[in-house]
């Protein structure tokens, strides 16, 4: 493990602990919990970014997924979690692995600078800009809590299929699946006629 | 926890994935940046919705975008494959045909 | 034998459709039919003539009845319900939309269609010989053949539309007809000559029919108007067609009554456009210019233009319009006319080229028909049409003989002594030159002696006097004088004396020498009729045997000139021509208003004196003229040199012909070119530029525009960069990855969006 | 056949859909879709224009239904007397332009197809009674147009084709400002209730902010311009017509030949249709303008084709000057001057396409049109030969045959145009006549008549199919000029409508 790196993670180990500890205080144990996702969640992504290897990258995003399912059950919407899981998890994160199997590893292209600069500019940017928006902002939020023992998985299914609600929009997104699918292994397809002059050096697949 | 953490749980994350476009030279961390960026804005529904009693909008959103994610996951998935056959690289800035 | 419409309506169709339908065939089968053809559109062409003689036969019996005259011969098919409706399907009442084509016939045009059907028979006879071996022989007779076909139905037309449309088809026809050579490298004409020529008796003509044109735009606007708003003329005429002539003749005689008496200022102009027409057509000074050149076509074309059609059509109209012309038109006819007359004859006397010699005498005839009917003498233009059609059409024809026998020489100086070697032929063209030079009982002589007569008249009377009668008289005194002697300067150089093809030296030589040959270039030993003489022997000869309907057709022709004969027809035509039989009963005496007693009434006292005058007159210049020429020509033939030598410039401009060629390629031609020029230049200089260059400013704005985005605004951006590299490692994330550049930017931007609104 | 204006207008459609069904490469196929595609409308065509009822003057084989609802355009089909003969040509080019084109080598399916949908284009915009609709199709043929020349052009196609494009969607713009104008001031895009607003004086925009009036204008006077300068620049009248010679000349010859033939007569229609009618008082004010335009393009375009030495050139100058005629017509508002102006659309549309065939023959051959390089041609091809001249006679309006017609009663109905100046508008177009026939003399001097170059002794004569593309329409030159009436009276109830309209609506 070269040294940055060690740095990258000690650092992060530390903010693990500082965000359960935060957590623990502030709201006992669902603080715990939601620190805990949250750690998951940033620190997965942090990881992705930083990593060299993409197939490491893309399992610490699996993290991020799995953070975020995680709020989702602290959110008491425990069929988008399971959704979550299900499709992050086992469909988008195993197409990127594919991808990340087809295309040829790629070791030099992560700069050092690049990715401190980046978060440091951006994560400051959006730090300040996000701590004036939270001054300012008022949520438009009802304070009682939402009603609890709700069928999550229920009323999202009668949602779906009850004729003045989201019908149509389900409709919609089942055919632009059903196309973005067609279209995807349209274009995938590879042609021969197309790739002749690079058969020799590019021949991953 | 109240609404503000989730949203600035929402906004951490999708500085990252800002992040992981802009400073990756690699195709597949532009895809990834944009799951993060997608999974921010899914977060902020879910908890909107929760706190204000919880309306279904939201999470209806939210599930609309885990589709689209997919959807738009799997074409992006063949266009990398195609940049990459032509190119012979999955780094963004070679493709640049744009500039001609 | 009285005019039958049922029937004679009928046969005056087929005069029109036989020809037609023989084109019709005869463009598509021609080629593979026996001869080519040639027999079949002949045969349909002697049919046509034997219907037209039967029918011209009707008239002058009729003529030959009753009092003497016939009155009363006009017939219009439209009467007997027998009429085409040309642009609308059902007729539309009286309305002023419609025009139905019907036929019209009358003594002028029963007397023209006989011409135009004997003279075209002949020139078709004789082009089976004349044109044999020619690569477009088919084609050639399809074309002769609808040319017959549009004279005839110019002819027969009983409306100044269908008129103008036969009219221009003639034109169309001349133009194909004259250029006939002018697409074969292989004949031994002169074809680069009859492209050009074909191309200005074209335009020249055309100019005339625009004139013409707008001549009937005006007479139909100003007629309808009229009949619209004055309630009298609706009256009079219920059933008012504006384009038929009939209907024309009487409006305007309605017009001219309610005008008091007075013709109207707009039918002078309207007249003076229909003029105009006759001018291109006919050759009238100064749209002559056309027709010497259009002896470029073959001999029996030539034939046939300055014959029966295309020149007569002019003199045609002016007999069909008269009683629409007002006095002032009448004089510019009167003036025009007799300058032509006087004009080509004198280019006819120093010409050597044989067809050109005929080409000027037939303008000089035209200016006398014309002046003849400026001068009211109506009938006596008419009836020299008439007689001239026939002797110019022998005169050509034999003239095509002899340019034939002479192995393609036009050039008289090269000619000479004809006589012994094409005896029919010489007899044909002395028998035709008499007449027209109006020796006493030829042809000529009566038609000539008419014009005079009505001069004489005109003069005489002083209800019609007016000073430009009298020029017309004394120039057309002076051209009839000059006829004789260029026409008989023709004889004598051409079937006297000694055959001069053969001799190296002779006393034309020098002069050949200086100005070269007239007319094409003889081909010497490359004669693609070669086959029928020997080259030894380049003596003339009279057409071969199998060569015979040339001489036939030459003697059909020469008949009408000869004494007797042409007496005859003199009777015929004065008895059957008189205004009132012409243009009916009410439109014949307006007609006749403009005319002095003494030419329609020849025994009346003004008209005995005028004819006393008249023979006096003609039988002096004939002499004066014939004697002249032979004094000049066969006894002192050293004479001429010495007097254009005394001449000088006077003879160079006459050779020249007046430089009018020259003078209106200065004028007209030359800026027309440059006008197209600057036009052209205009429109992809100024025009097409103005475009362009609002093309181009808007593209110096795109480029200014893309100038700033990229020095200011992209520069700001990179002011941006600059600033990051402040922080250190982010400056390459600016500066490398395209897409990922500009999504930073996007971001950078929305932060900074998002900090102006946070920070305003 | 209730439908039957949808079928002839959509069946092309068709055919361009089973075009790029087709087998690729199939060359042979396509070429025989098209044909049916295009000849079935012809024939059905055909048959229309003997099932119209030629007494009466109101549209016919109408078809109404709401289309966009939102907007209130319908799809609002009809015909009368002055699109029926219109649609004939329509279909008979198109139809001779597939056989035309068989010689093109390039991109066959993608030609085949563009063609086909311009056909389609063109027919709706002849069929439309609906404002939007016939924004709509105008809209649609530009495009295929736009690639034809292109794609399939000479060598300066791009240059070309953009400055068509340029040209033609300027025209657009402001066709579609004035347009929306219209229904914001009648409420209707229906063309007919727009006139009979309009004939009641109610179609003045005084709904409109400033009341009908803008920058001192009258709200007429700016709808009038604007649709007339976009169907001008179709026609086109000068000053807009330089895009016409140089789409021309780089256009492949079956879509010189449809642009000329028909795309020029959109713009005359278009004016008779959907200008004129909607705006008259503004239109009757401005007849002035558009006399002197007709005589200017007449005069000017005869003497600028006079000037030319590329053969297309000059036949593409010669439109703009025949075009002339068409516009004089219009403005002289008299009866003659519409039915001249009427036929002499539809003449020259025969005509023209003959002239453009005729440089597409030679140039197939020696691939060039270089006036001055021929010479002589008569002698190896008489049959191009004898029909050039026909072609040209007929578009010199020799009496005869069909341009005397147009050209008679276009100058006849000028001449008697109640305003007297127009007089003097025939008196300078005549000149137009005269050097219509120097420059089309000239030509057939030049490339027929005279030495025959000897580059060009091999040349074969006119091959059958040349004679099929062109021998219909030379018969219908001749026809119609002998039978005028098979023109006639068909637009006779619709032409006397709309000049007794024109004269009266609005005041």
């Amino acid at each position: 493990m070269e040294p940055s790196s060690k740095i990258f993670y000690g650092a992060l180990s530390l903010l693990t602990l500082a965000a359960l500890g935060a957590g623990l205080v502030a709201a006992g144990a669902e603080g715990l919990a939601f620190g805990l996702f949250s750690v998951l969640t940033l620190g997965g992504a942090l990881v992705c970014i930083w990593e060299r290897s993409v197939v490491r990258s893309a399992f610490s995003l699996m993290a991020t997924f799995l953070g975020i399912a995680g709020f989702f059950v602290l959110l008491h919407a425990d069929f988008l979690a399971m959704a979550q899981i299900l499709i992050y998890v086992g469909g988008i994160l195993a197409l990127i692995l594919f991808g990340v199997m087809l295309t040829p590893p790629d070791l030099t292209e992560r700069k050092i600078s690049r990715v401190l600069g980046g978060l440091v500019v951006f994560g400051l940017g959006f730090a300040w800009v996000g701590m004036r928006v939270a001054e300012s902002a008022t949520w438009a939020v009802t304070e009682k809590g939402p009603a609890e023992g709700v069928n999550n998985a229920k009323r999202i299914g009668v949602g779906f299929l009850a004729a003045d609600q989201y019908v149509v929009a389900f409709e919609l997104a089942a055919v632009v699946l059903t196309v973005a699918l067609v279209a995807a292994v349209y274009i995938a397809r590879r042609r021969r006629a197309d790739l002749e002059p690079m058969e020799g050096q590019g021949g991953g697949a | 926890m109240g609404l503000g953490a989730y949203v600035a749980v929402s906004a951490a994350l999708f500085a990252l994935g800002v992040v992981a476009i802009i400073v990756r030279r690699n195709v597949l961390y532009v895809l990834m940046g944009i799951e993060m960026i997608l999974n921010a804005a899914n977060i902020n529904f879910v908890a909107f919705s929760h706190f204000q009693g919880g309306a279904l909008d939201g999470r209806m959103f939210a599930i609309f975008t885990i589709i689209l994610a997919a959807a738009e996951a799997a074409v992006a998935l063949a266009i990398v494959l195609n940049v990459f056959y032509l190119f012979d690289s999955v780094r963004p800035s070679e493709a640049d045909l744009l500039r001609e | 034998m009285k005019f039958d419409p049922s029937t004679d309506f009928g046969l005056l169709l087929a005069v029109l459709l036989i020809p037609l339908i023989g084109y019709t065939i005869q463009i598509f089968f021609g080629k593979k039919l026996p001869r080519q053809g040639d027999w079949m559109l002949t045969g349909g062409m002697g049919v046509v003539m034997l219907i037209t003689v039967y029918l011209a036969i009707k008239a002058i019996a009729a003529g030959a009845h009753g009092d003497g005259h016939a009155v009363d011969f006009l017939h219009s098919s439209q009467d007997h319900g027998f009429a085409f409706k040309w642009l609308f399907d059902e007729a539309k009442g009286p309305g002023l939309l419609n025009v139905v084509a019907g036929i019209l016939y009358d003594p002028l045009g029963a007397v023209m269609l006989a011409v135009v059907g004997i003279v075209c028979f002949c020139v078709h006879l004789f082009s089976i010989g004349y044109m044999q071996g020619d690569r477009r022989y088919h084609i050639f007779f399809a074309n002769i053949s609808l040319f017959s076909f549009a004279m005839l139905g110019l002819v027969l037309a009983d409306n100044i539309l269908f008129l103008f449309l036969f009219w221009e088809i003639m034109g169309l026809m001349s133009y194909l007809l004259i250029g006939h050579f002018s697409q074969d490298p292989s004949n031994p004409f002169f074809h680069r000559w009859a492209t050009w020529a074909s191309k200005k008796a074209f335009l020249t003509t055309r100019i005339g029919d625009c004139l013409l044109f707008i001549g009937i735009f005006i007479f139909y606007r100003e007629f309808t108007t009229a009949w619209e708003t004055v309630p009298a003329f609706k009256e009079a005429l219920p059933r008012f067609q504006p384009f038929l002539f009939t209907d024309m003749w009487e409006m305007g005689r309605l017009v001219v009554a309610q005008n008091g008496g007075e013709f109207p200022a707009w039918m002078t102009a309207a007249g003076l456009c229909c003029f105009g027409g006759t001018i291109g057509k006919s050759a009238q000074f100064p749209l002559h210019i056309w027709l010497p050149d259009a002896m470029a076509g073959p001999t029996p074309v030539s034939a046939m233009i300055h014959a029966a059609t295309m020149v007569a059509a002019g003199v045609f109209l002016l007999g069909r319009m008269y009683p629409l012309m007002s006095p002032e038109v009448l004089a510019v006819v009167t003036v025009v006319g007799a300058t032509t007359a006087l004009f080509a004859a004198t280019i006819g006397m120093v010409v050597y080229d044989i067809k050109a010699v005929l080409a000027y005498s037939t303008i000089s005839q035209l200016g006398f028909m014309v002046a003849a009917v400026g001068m009211g003498g109506l009938v006596a233009g008419m009836f020299h049409m008439v007689t001239h059609a026939f002797f110019k059409a022998c005169l050509f024809l034999s003239a095509g003989s002899v340019i034939h026998g002479c192995h393609h020489v036009q050039d008289m100086r090269l000619m000479g002594g004809v006589r012994k070697h094409m005896p029919v032929t010489f007899v044909c063209m002395l028998v035709c030159t008499a007449a027209i030079a109006g020796v006493y009982q030829f042809s000529g002589y009566f038609s000539k002696d008419a014009i005079l007569l009505a001069g004489w008249a005109s003069v005489l009377d002083n209800a019609v006097f007016s000073g430009w009668n009298l020029y017309a008289l004394i120039s057309l005194a002076i051209a009839a004088m000059f006829t004789a002697f260029y026409m008989f300067r023709l004889i004598f150089m051409t079937f006297f004396g000694e055959y001069r093809g053969n001799l190296e030296t002779h006393m034309y030589s020098a002069q050949i020498a200086a100005e070269g040959v007239e007319g094409p270039e003889p081909h010497a030993h490359d004669d693609h009729h070669g086959d029928e003489h020997g080259h030894d022997a380049h003596l003339p000869h009279e057409a071969p045997l199998r060569r015979n309907p040339m001489t036939i057709s030459l003697v059909i022709l020469a008949v009408f000139a000869v004494p007797g004969v042409a007496a005859l027809l003199n009777g015929w035509i004065t008895h059957l021509m008189t205004p009132l039989s012409m243009y009916g009963p009410t439109a014949g005496a307006f007609a006749a208003e403009k005319i002095s007693e003494g030419i329609l009434d020849h025994d009346s006292h003004l008209g005995r004196q005028a004819h006393y005058l008249a023979v006096g007159v003609s039988l002096f210049v004939a002499t004066a003229g014939i004697v002249a020429a032979w004094f000049l020509y066969v006894r002192r033939r050293d004479l001429p040199e010495v007097i254009t030598t005394k001449l000088g410039l006077v003879y160079t401009a006459v050779r020249r012909r007046y430089f009018v060629d020259e003078m209106i390629d200065i004028a007209f031609i030359q800026p027309t070119l440059k006008l197209t020029t600057f036009f052209r230049t205009f429109d992809e200089k100024v025009v097409d530029g103005f475009v362009l260059l609002n093309g181009s400013i808007h593209k110096g704005l795109a480029f200014f525009m893309a100038w700033i985005d990229k020095t200011i605004v992209d520069g700001l951006v990179n002011l941006v960069g600059l600033v990051s590299q402040a922080f250190g490692a982010a400056t390459r994330l600016l500066q490398t990855g395209r897409i990922q550049q500009y999504a930073a930017f996007a971001v950078a931007g929305g932060l900074l969006l998002a900090s102006w609104l946070i920070l305003s | 056949m209730d439908h039957i204006l949808s079928w002839i207008c959509f069946l092309p459609l068709i055919g361009m859909t089973a075009v790029i069904l087709a087998p690729k490469g199939n060359n042979t196929l396509v070429k025989a879709i098209s044909l049916v595609a295009t000849g079935v409308p012809f024939l059905l065509a055909t048959w229309l224009y003997f099932s119209f009822d030629k007494t009466t003057a109101s549209y016919q084989f109408v078809q109404r239904f709401d289309w966009i609802p939102l907007l209130g355009a319908q799809y609002y089909v009809g015909i009368d007397g002055l699109s029926i003969a219109l649609i004939f040509l329509t279909t008979l080019l198109l139809f001779i332009a597939v056989p035309a084109s068989f010689s093109i080598e390039k991109a066959q399916k993608a030609y085949y197809a563009l063609l086909l949908l311009l056909e389609v284009g063109i027919l709706g915009v002849f069929i439309s009674l609906d404002y939007f609709l016939f924004y709509v199709f105008w809209e649609i043929m530009l495009l295929p147009m736009y690639f034809l020349i292109g794609i399939w052009g000479g060598p300066r196609r791009e240059y070309a084709a953009i400055k068509f494009f340029l040209y033609t969607l300027t025209g657009s713009v402001l066709m579609l400002v004035a347009i929306v104008a219209l229904r914001l001031d009648s409420g209707t895009f229906s063309i007919p209730e727009m006139m009979n607003l309009a004939r009641s004086g109610q179609l003045t925009g005084a709904s409109l902010p400033g009341g009908g009036q803008l920058i001192g204008l009258e709200f007429a006077t700016w709808i009038f311009w604007f649709l007339f300068i976009g169907f001008a620049i179709k026609v086109p009248v000068f000053p807009f017509h330089t895009w016409l010679p140089d789409a021309h000349v780089q256009a492949p010859t079956p879509i010189s030949v449809i642009l000329a033939g028909i795309l020029l007569k959109l713009g005359g229609y278009g004016m008779l249709r959907a200008c004129f009618p909607l705006v008259p008082t503004a239109f009757r004010e401005s007849c002035f303008a558009l006399g002197v335009l007709g005589v200017v393009s007449i005069v000017y375009g005869a003497y600028v084709a006079l000037g030319q030495t590329d053969f297309k050139r000059m036949v593409a100058y010669s439109s703009v000057s025949h075009m002339g005629y068409v516009l004089l017509g219009f403005a002289a508002l008299t009866e003659w001057g519409y039915y001249g102006a009427a036929t002499q659309m539809f003449n020259h549309g025969t005509s023209s396409a003959v002239m453009f065939l005729v440089v597409g023959v030679i140039y197939d051959r020696a691939h060039h049109r270089d006036l001055n390089g021929f010479g002589g041609l008569a002698q190896v091809m008489p049959r191009y030969w004898a029909l050039t001249t026909l072609g040209f006679f007929a578009a010199m309006g020799l009496p005869g045959l069909a341009g005397f017609v147009s050209e008679a009663m276009t100058l006849v109905g000028a001449y008697s145009a109640p305003d007297p100046v127009f007089k003097l508008f025939v008196l300078i177009s005549v000149i137009g006549l005269v050097i219509t026939a120097a420059f089309l003399l000239w030509a057939i001097q030049r490339v027929f008549l005279g030495n025959l170059n000897e580059k060009y002794k091999d040349y074969t004569d006119m091959s059958p199919r040349e004679i099929f593309c062109q021998a219909p329409l030379l018969f219908l030159c001749v026809v119609l000029g002998i039978f005028p009436f098979f023109l006639l009276d068909w637009m006779e109830p619709s032409v006397v409508q709309m000049v007794d309209f024109l004269k009266t609506a609005g005041s």
